[in-house]
């Protein structure tokens, strides 16, 4: 057996989160300093998965994959490996978190001035710890191919998400310090219990999944890969409504996590109230791996029932779009702002997923990473901005360009890209999910494409009143971004600009894997009603 | 030779790049390179369009193939370019005008402190307008066109200080999108009708689709060419976009962005053509803007705004031609040339007027300036008989060809549409001969502005003058050289066709009738604003005027139909999200919360109780066994 | 012994045995119930012994000799004085208010008592098997044998265990029991001046009894002037109200006394009674005397 | 006579004992209703060992006296400390076991 690459890429961080918190208290650069290297470290283990990925027509789906006995009882299994969505999620992951730490270099420092509650109070190694953490929790849900494995690190990363939320809220509440923390405790249970609700009726489903598959096969196993190949050879087939039922399941915890409405309540507190590196985090990776699970388990192992709820969902993720992008405009917060904004993106991924055609499915994994690197040039900006006003409402801002204008800049820069402005990444990959949605059905991608208007709407209102106008009071001296935080945010930039311009080396990666969900669905893509190539033929 | 097309796009976005990365080290000499990138991409276009003249009128079609831009499965979009004579007509002005507006703007943005970004934005327009006008394919096109209206968004907005800027710039960024919707909808109907959207594959087969689809793509690329030309009923932010520098108004929403949508649908030719409702459909549009925009027009005191009401009609005369099919996309074109000199060099007047009036824009504080600003009382004045329409001058002929086009429709729509633009001439001879009376003739009535200090007009520096000559003379001359041997028609005739319908009348009658009612309207200006004094303060007015000083309620109009529904929408959806959505979940966490409490009750610590419950449920665990072993 | 393997291997029981259970079975229930009604610990204690007799002897009668003697001598002998020490430590005479405080225990006690019993008993009839095989061959070795080899072999570890467990157990009743003293304890001199500082009764408390003729704890001694102190009895005793009134009768004594005294010397009894404090007073150094006296013939 | 009545008597004094436990406050008394029932189980035991045949009953009712033995020296020491420090034996008075 080779190298266990994709182990070792999730274990970089999990060993990073336990130096980090190991530091002792005083040492608080040490710990972020600490952090930021294991981050890269597995940044660089992720290019090498990237490498190692062989794209090539012939090559396996799931590629380093490792597979180790655990629970053989139940036919648990350790097992690992990556199709190219997987690749690509893992590579957004790795990418992000660096950024993610760079950003938010000084939110968990200890306010000046209160004293620590006790000498090994240690917020700051907490802090990153945690990010490592969830980093590793994530990195392996996004590679785990057994079922099981992915439930448990699917709800074991909720553990450090709660902790992140709860206990480091940005400094920037409209009410004062307790009333903080009050919102910050219901943000964070609120996330959890959600969560958790989700993801235990998956678990009963995952259970379901077992006996199910007990009954046909051999013996039962929550393999992915197994499942599948079962499907394919027919071996494997779920009566009509234990597959609906299973896929109920497990869609459920998927649409609670990526938040459909309306599931989503959740999300805007959680964002809100956190910091805006976690706020980041939440929305451009956790709940990544909700859209990602539906692609990859509930259309992989359920695709009758997928087909079946098709309606339903497709409809739920218009809602999303539309409810998502009307919300966020009428918001007065910031940060709740752009999760609606987020809502409405999920809505679109979803949408994407559901059309079940290869452009939806591109587009829809290309929109995961790109609306993961969009919302995190724009709220990280915005948290900057925060940071320096300590209020997190639209209208305490104003002429912020004339006093900062990189912070304007790149604050408009990243919502250009949020409401997908052609030229930069997220464009491509709406674009790719409207054509998939409008192919199957010419009416959803219709009503998707008013949410681009909406978009323009939340984008611009957010800009104009924070960005132009007069200086408000109180803003005269506010300093313009920082060295380090030109370095977190320029680079998401580039990143944004180039995936808009070429997006042909994550599309290479994510074709095969593509073809392959296509097959799972046994669907093709709608053909154009009149194929240029036969009229060619016809003259 | 093709290899230049790709370099003819990067010129201005590598100025652009570094002109608004470059910093402020750049302050200095920062204008003057993105002068430079202007005029390289001139320069390049020149020499193509003599390469493009040495071939033959067929072989006039360069391609450019980059790199592949988005393959998924069957869907391809790649990065090239197609230049042929329409493309290369455009590059012309584009980068023609473009240049002469950098240099103009090198003298008016002069004590701007944030000139370099200015010049950045300009350049970024440039890029953005070359790569609309050479996409082969429509996504490539979108992107041009999404990045003009940025560009756009940036310029109008560039003086963000000032709150109706930010909005006004806003506010066309909104509306052009809800016209990009249109584009976007044609383009995934082109795409899952013939499999793809590059001009190549989709024009030559359009016969092939259903007339509905085609009729749908037509509508809904019209609705694209509305939003960007400014064309009822997505017209409603050209005006405010005057909020913007004066150079960019006369670059943008003059001579180039704005005729985009002509563009498109010259472009998108063959689907509307076998379209005919939705050819229907752009010329009623075309001939109700031009009344709308030559009313509005006639009403407006500031000056740029009736400029810009004056941009709007004469782009309804050009979706007028080119809903008329073959017989009118040639004149289509045609015209928008000799607009994009003429009203060009109408804006250039009106910022130099302004440059000497401390940025006064109402017309009732100008009044005989000619003496003050010869030179720019001479290009205007060129300018403002070309486009009235005054004999052998650039205005005469365009137009006067688009209401032949008109008539020879045929039928009583060709009578209806000739007296449209008949109309719309001599409404167009009355608000041009309007401004030129209250700007130039009459005696001055300027006073102090805000901060009191007393305006002394005076003449504009060369760098601004000499585009403004550069362009009078493009506007006297432009005729001439195109209807020399119908060089143009020449020109144009391999990518548009041209077809000439049967007219009821003559070119000769048109000509005459145009000329009278030129005549009649510029008589008509003359007796309300040259005999007697004008007003400082604009009296009431009729009811008409005083809609018209209000867009015709277009604002008004859209702010009650949208702007307040959907503030009331979101407003009532936040607080149902926070009410009914929220609500739900928080009540069933408070009643579980409420149930535990109760329950909770029963734990009264008495070890007894306790036991009584442990023997209670052995007694039961009993009786299910028995039951069990019943069973 | 032999005798019982015989009883024990008949695989239906003889009607002896019929004839003992039914006399014994009836008088167990009886215990358990005089174990659950009774008021005081100590009689409950009592009852239980006594089921735990007749358990015993059950055992017996179903050919458990081993766990029958067992039975009497741990369980009966063993655990049960446990009990009633325990009992005399938290106080004997206590008896419990059958006066129910939690609301609605005793119902709901009562309602599992009897379903639970119905329902084994239930549960018992539905598993009824009409024939057994009896411990004849099982006892063949005698049964203590059997047991033993059973014990030694096959359950032999849980053997080890229970010794473990006991072992443990007995440590940890110490352990709970036991209390460490936290000061060191007085001398007999810091007592003396404890008590001289408090000042109560400085000399050991007087005798109880008078008169040779009581010299029973229950009566008290008499002062000089003939009421009783009550000094000289155990509180305990007065508690339990077991104290004897003593004035009538040593009074009369008295009166007797005097009267033999004044016959012996000759001299007219005096007319009427003498006044009672002077009487008293003159008869108290005599009344000592006597009091010697009876002391010595208690000591004979 | 069916050996059964055995278990019959059995499950009598168990319920007996039962009763006891939830009626009585007296923490010694409750402390022999369990004992009354551990001998009801020891009964039963005996009798099944009787009526199997085999000597693994009354091993098992060995083992209950032991273990029986056990706690009562233990749940006797834990009541005698009880008493000393609140002067009482009532397993009411010690009803600490809630929130």
């Amino acid at each position: 057996m080779s190298f266990p690459l994709l182990t070792a890429t999730a274990v970089a961080p999990a060993l990073g989160a336990v130096v980090t918190a190991a530091v002792p208290a005083a040492r608080r650069t040490t710990a972020k300093w600490l952090a930021f290297g294991f981050s890269l470290l597995t940044l660089a283990l992720a290019a090498a998965v990237v490498l190692r990925f062989d794209t090539a027509p012939g090559a396996d789906r799931f590629q380093l994959t490792e597979s180790r006995s655990w629970i053989p009882d139940f036919g648990v299994r350790y097992e690992l490996g990556v199709d190219g969505i997987g690749v690509a999620m893992i590579a957004l992951t790795a990418v992000l978190i660096p950024f993610l730490i760079g950003a938010g270099w000084n939110d968990a420092d200890p306010v000046e001035g209160e004293a620590p509650a006790n000498r090994r109070w240690r917020p700051t190694q907490g802090f990153f710890a945690l990010i490592l953490m969830v980093e590793a929790m994530v990195i392996l849900s996004f590679a785990a191919t057994d079922v099981f494995l992915f439930y448990i690190f699917f709800e074991a990363m909720l553990i450090p998400m709660y902790f992140l939320i709860g206990g480091f809220g940005d400094r920037a509440g409209e009410q004062g310090e307790e009333g903080q923390a009050r919102q910050r405790s219901y943000a964070a249970v609120k996330f959890l219990l959600y969560n958790l609700a989700g993801g235990l009726v998956m678990l009963a489903a995952v259970i379901g999944l077992y006996v199910a598959t007990a009954d046909q096969l051999p013996e039962g196993t929550f393999s992915l890969q197994a499942i599948l190949e079962a499907r394919q050879s027919g071996e494997l087939d779920f009566a009509a409504d234990t597959e609906r039922w299973l896929f109920l399941g497990f869609f459920l915890a998927f649409a609670v996590k990526a938040p459909l409405w309306p599931l989503h309540t959740w999300l805007p507190n959680a964002m809100g109230e956190s910091t805006a590196p976690v706020a980041v985090l939440i929305t451009a990776v956790v709940d990544k791996v909700g859209t990602f699970a539906m692609l990859r388990f509930c259309l992989g192992m359920f695709p009758e029932a997928s087909e079946w709820a098709t309606p339903v969902v497709v409809g739920l993720a218009l809602v999303s779009i539309i409810y998502g992008a009307l919300l966020a405009i009428g918001q007065r917060d910031m940060k709740r702002l752009i999760a609606y904004a987020s809502i409405s993106h999920f809505g679109f991924i979803v949408l994407g997923v559901f059309a079940m055609t290869s452009q939806g499915h591109g587009g829809a994994t290309l929109y995961m990473i790109n609306h993961g690197i969009a919302t995190a040039a724009l709220m990280l900006v915005a948290g900057f901005l925060i940071a320096r006003r300590g209020s997190r409402l639209i209208a305490d801002y104003g002429g912020v360009q004339k006093t900062a204008p990189v912070l304007a800049g790149t604050f408009l820069i990243g919502g250009l890209a949020t409401l997908s402005l052609p030229g930069t990444g997220p464009f491509v990959s709406e674009f790719l999910v409207l054509v998939s949605a409008f192919s199957r059905w010419q009416a959803v991608g219709i009503i998707a494409c008013t949410g681009i208007v909406l978009a323009a709407l939340y984008v611009l209102l957010l800009y104009q009143r924070t960005m132009t106008g007069p200086v408000k009071a109180g803003l005269e001296k506010l300093p313009d971004l920082r060295v380090r935080e030109i370095a977190v945010v320029a680079p998401l930039i580039v990143l944004l600009v180039f995936l808009g311009v070429y997006p042909k080396p994550l599309t290479e990666i994510l074709d095969p894997a593509v073809e392959h969900t296509m097959s799972d669905v046994d669907r093709t893509d709608p053909q154009p009603q009149h194929d240029v190539s036969e009229v060619e033929a016809a003259e | 030779m093709e290899s230049l097309i790709g370099l003819l796009v990067a010129a201005p976005l590598l100025g652009a790049a570094v002109l608004l990365l470059g910093g402020r080290r750049l302050d200095r000499a920062g204008h003057w390179f993105g002068l430079a990138m202007a005029a390289v991409s001139f320069v390049l276009a020149v020499a193509l369009f003599f390469d493009l003249l040495d071939r033959a009128g067929e072989e006039r079609t360069l391609h450019q193939h980059l790199f592949s831009w988005v393959p998924v499965a069957d869907f391809r979009a790649d990065v090239a370019f197609q230049l042929d004579q329409l493309s290369m007509t455009f590059v012309l002005l584009i980068t023609g005008v473009g240049t002469l507006i950098h240099l103009y703007s090198v003298g008016y943005m002069e004590h701007d402190e944030r000139r370099r970004r200015f010049f950045g934005y300009l350049n970024l327009f440039l890029g953005a307008m070359l790569l609309l006008v050479l996409a082969d394919n429509y996504l490539l096109l979108y992107v041009g066109w999404e990045g003009v209206g940025l560009a756009s968004f940036l310029l109008i907005g560039f003086w963000q200080h000032k709150p109706s800027a930010a909005t006004a710039a806003k506010k066309a960024f909104v509306v052009n999108r809800v016209g990009d919707v249109g584009l976007s909808i044609a383009i995934l109907l082109m795409f899952t009708t013939f499999g793809s959207f590059a001009f190549a594959e989709v024009l030559p087969n359009a016969d092939s689709a259903s007339e509905g689809t085609l009729t749908g793509i037509g509508l809904m690329l019209l609705l694209a060419a509305c939003g960007k030309s400014a064309q009822v009923p997505l017209q409603s932010w050209l005006g405010d976009a005057m909020e913007g520098p004066t150079p960019v108004s006369a670059l943008i929403h003059a001579a180039t962005m704005v005729t985009a949508g002509v563009y498109l649908v010259v472009r998108s030719g063959a689907v509307f053509d076998a379209a005919p409702d939705a050819q229907t459909v752009v010329v009623v549009v075309g001939a109700v803007t031009l009344l709308f925009g030559a009313v509005v027009g006639c009403a407006k005191d500031d000056i740029k705004k009736a400029l810009a009401g004056s941009t709007m009609s004469q782009i309804g005369y050009m979706m007028l031609a080119a809903g008329l099919g073959p017989i009118g996309y040639v004149f289509a074109i045609m015209h928008l040339v000799t607009h994009g000199f003429f009203k060009a060099g109408l804006f250039l007047g009106a910022g130099s007027v302004m440059h000497g009036m401390n940025d006064e824009v109402d017309m009732r504080r100008y009044g005989g300036l000619r003496t003050y600003m010869p030179v720019t009382f001479v290009t205007f004045g060129l300018a403002y008989l070309a486009i009235i329409g005054f004999p052998y001058l650039s205005g005469f002929f365009s137009k006067d060809e688009i209401i032949y086009a008109g008539f020879s429709k045929g039928g009583t729509e060709g009578w209806i549409l000739g007296g449209v633009m008949l109309l719309g001439a001599a409404l167009t001879a009355y608000y041009m001969t309007r401004i030129m009376l209250m700007t130039f003739f009459g005696e001055k009535r300027w006073q102090p502005d805000a901060n009191g200090h007393e305006p002394h007009p005076h003449e504009s520096p060369l760098t601004m003058t000499v585009p403004m000559m550069v362009l009078a003379g493009g506007a006297v001359a432009a005729g001439f050289v195109f209807d020399a041997g119908e060089s143009f028609v020449h020109w144009l005739e391999p990518v548009t066709g041209l077809e000439h319908g049967d007219s009821p009348v003559s070119h000769g009658q048109v000509s005459i009738a145009a000329t009278a009612v030129m005549v009649l309207g510029v008589a008509g200006a003359w007796f309300q604003y040259g005999r007697r004094p004008v007003p400082v303060v604009a009296p009431t007015g009729s009811l008409l005027t005083r809609a018209a000083r209000r867009d015709l309620l277009q604002d008004d109009f859209n702010h009650a139909a949208f702007v307040q529904t959907g503030s009331y929408l979101t407003r009532g959806l936040v607080y149902l999200d926070h009410k009914l959505v929220d609500g739900v979940v928080n009540g069933t966490a408070a009643s579980f919360g409420g149930l535990s409490g109760r329950l909770r009750r029963i734990q009264n610590g008495f070890a007894r109780s306790y036991a009584v419950s442990m023997f209670g449920g052995a007694a039961v665990l009993v009786a299910v066994t028995l039951l069990m072993r019943a069973v | 012994m032999s005798t019982l393997t015989t009883l024990a291997a008949e695989t239906s029981t003889s009607t002896g045995e019929a004839v003992q259970f039914w006399i014994l079975a009836p008088l167990a229930v009886l215990g358990g119930l005089g174990t659950l009604l009774l008021r005081r610990a100590v009689h409950s204690a009592l009852c239980l012994a006594g089921t735990m007799v007749l358990l015993a002897l059950f055992y017996l009668a179903n050919g458990a000799y081993f766990l029958g003697v067992v039975q009497i001598v741990v369980y009966t002998g063993a655990v049960m004085m446990l009990f009633l020490f325990v009992l005399m430590l938290v106080g004997v005479s206590a008896a419990d208010s059958f006066k129910e405080t939690l609301a609605g225990q005793r119902w709901l006690a009562a309602a599992c008592g009897l379903g639970l019993g119905l329902l084994l008993i239930a549960g018992i009839g539905q598993a009824s098997t009409g024939s057994f095989t009896g411990l004849a061959e099982a006892n063949g070795g005698g049964n203590v044998e059997g047991l033993a080899s059973l014990l030694f072999t096959r359950y032999v570890v849980a053997f080890e265990v229970t010794g473990v467990l006991l072992t443990i157990a007995a440590l940890g009743a110490t352990l709970l029991t036991h209390r460490e003293r936290v000061e060191r304890n007085k001398t007999q001199r810091e007592q003396a001046e404890e008590r001289v500082r408090s000042g109560v009764q400085l000399p050991p408390l007087p005798a109880p009894g008078v008169y040779a003729r009581h010299n029973g704890v229950d009566i008290p001694g008499l002062l000089p002037d003939g009421t009783p102190s009550e000094l000289t009895v155990n509180p305990t005793l007065r508690g339990r109200g077991q104290v004897r009134e003593v004035h009538g009768q040593a009074l009369a004594d008295l009166a007797a006394l005097e009267q033999r005294t004044s016959a012996y010397q000759g001299r007219p009894s005096p007319a009427g009674p003498a006044p009672r404090g002077t009487a008293l007073g003159g008869a108290a150094a005599p009344g000592d005397g006597a009091v010697s006296t009876d002391a010595e013939e208690a000591r004979k | 006579m069916n050996p059964q009545n055995y278990l019959y008597l059995a499950a009598l004094l168990f319920t007996l004992g039962a009763s006891g436990v939830l009626l009585r406050r007296n923490a010694i008394v409750v402390f022999m209703c369990i004992e009354l029932m551990l001998n009801a189980a020891n009964l039963a035991l005996v009798t099944f060992s009787r009526m199997h045949g085999n000597l693994d009953g009354q091993i098992m009712a060995f083992f209950v006296m032991v273990v029986a033995a056990a706690e009562v020296v233990v749940g006797l020491a834990i009541i005698v400390m009880v008493y000393r420090s609140r002067h009482s034996a009532s397993v009411d008075d010690a009803s600490l076991m809630k929130l």
